[in-house]
């Protein structure tokens, strides 16, 4: 019995999983006592993180399961740490209107998004609290 | 009678990923429209891929000269289109009335 | 990203918080992928063990954070594993009516309920899926 | 008149540990009722803190010789019951309808 409050989910790079992973971490922070605006922020960033690897980083190959993998901390001192993982490939950027919206939502709302994209793709986000 | 009406479009539940064909589909003027109202009111959760479908369908419906309202109670929906950075690009209207004035005075009703 | 689905809460000893819990549990099982009778029975057993852990570990102290830890995991082979622990102290038995319900309920849906009461008292229960 | 009738109590929600001490207050028994049905349709999880209640309700009225049935349509709730072990302990019914039939003719109306 030692350790913190923390939520892991392997899943397959498919839509369907979205929703379901969203609603378990929205039950795990009102679980923590994060609620209201808060909680909404954090699962739309969340969101965003989520979709991007299952839209990018397979980039239409077909989907095996434990592609992605969403893993949700309180660490001490710092908040909540959301990392969203993949073993695929970053796709950079080239400028295309109407997209790009997904990391700068992410952005708006977490107190920092990071990327890295050495082995595959992790996003780490930290939502001071 | 042949004037032209205003049509509603109701999008419902989480717009996701996974439902981006759907709401797709679902989004579409046919440039016939005194005006379109997006009827969000009952959208729990919408994500940048639903922001994305409702931008193209903008783009369609300022070309086509078909002006179009956003209906939403949802602050989840809302602070996301803050959060991209699309704020002042729809229309949105928290009540059904000041919408379709809206569409009413915007559209070209004969 | 390695590893596996894992669930971890950590509560105080409060009759409050064993229904977000077993909210979180749920919205986990759904998320990886168990449903149904599975699940209700699952979140039946896993809120006995909380019920116990809330109601007799700290048998009447008062309540401080992170008294009981939840920590649900898949485990390859094995199946779904939840131990539920305290800093507490385990009471025997003594035959009451009515009592002793708890942990029938559990021994009734786990495939094993073990109970270990040294440092506290950690109930496993596994379920094989 | 003074007929003795038919009490009915409802419970609802989540019945755990939480809610010990309302559901103690709600599973009370005078002696004067014909019979109670205890209407559990809305319950959507209960566990042993709920049973224990349901259990010295249970005792209460069969001492005072005022029959009781429960209703639910919860598969969690039958299900928790059999796990407790305690099957045909309570009266237990699906629908309302043979639920006061069998407590009209097990309780001694005037
Ligand atoms: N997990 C990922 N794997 C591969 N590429 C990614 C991943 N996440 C983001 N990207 C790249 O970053 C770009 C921007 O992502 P985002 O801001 O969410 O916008 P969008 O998904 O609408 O393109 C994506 O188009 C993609 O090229
Ligand atoms: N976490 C715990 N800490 C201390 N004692 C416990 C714990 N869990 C169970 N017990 C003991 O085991 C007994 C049986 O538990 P249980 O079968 O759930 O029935 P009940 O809770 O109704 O007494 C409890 O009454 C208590 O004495």
């Amino acid at each position: 019995m030692t350790g913190r409050s923390e939520l892991r989910i392997k899943l397959a790079a498919n839509a369907q999983e979205a929703q379901p992973v969203r609603h378990a971490l929205g039950a795990f922070l009102s679980a923590i006592g994060i609620e209201g605006v808060r909680r909404e922020d954090i699962l739309t960033a969340a969101g965003e993180a989520l979709v991007n690897a299952i839209e990018h980083a397979y980039d239409g190959r077909p989907a095996d399961t434990d592609e992605i993998e969403i893993f949700a901390r309180q660490e001490d001192g710092t908040g909540l740490v959301i990392d969203v993982s993949d073993r695929g490939r970053f796709i950079e950027l080239a400028e295309r209107p109407g997209r790009g919206l997904g990391l700068r939502i992410a952005r708006a709302i977490a107190q920092t998004v990071s990327i890295d994209t050495e082995n595959g793709t992790t996003v780490r986000m930290i939502f001071t609290t | 009678m042949t004037s032209r009406s205003i049509e509603v479009i109701h999008l419902a539940g989480e717009l996701d990923i996974a439902r981006r064909s759907e709401i797709s589909a679902a989004l579409q003027v046919n440039g016939s429209e005194a005006g379109i109202l997006v009827d969000c009111c009952k959208v729990t959760y919408a994500d940048s891929t639903a922001l994305a479908e409702l931008l193209r369908f903008r783009n369609d419906a300022k070309n086509r000269q078909v002006p179009i309202a956003v209906l939403t109670g949802s602050t989840q929906f809302v602070r996301v289109i803050q959060y991209a950075g699309l704020n002042g690009v729809f229309e949105i209207f928290e009540h059904r009335a000041p919408a379709l004035t809206y569409l009413s005075n915007a559209g070209k009703l004969p």
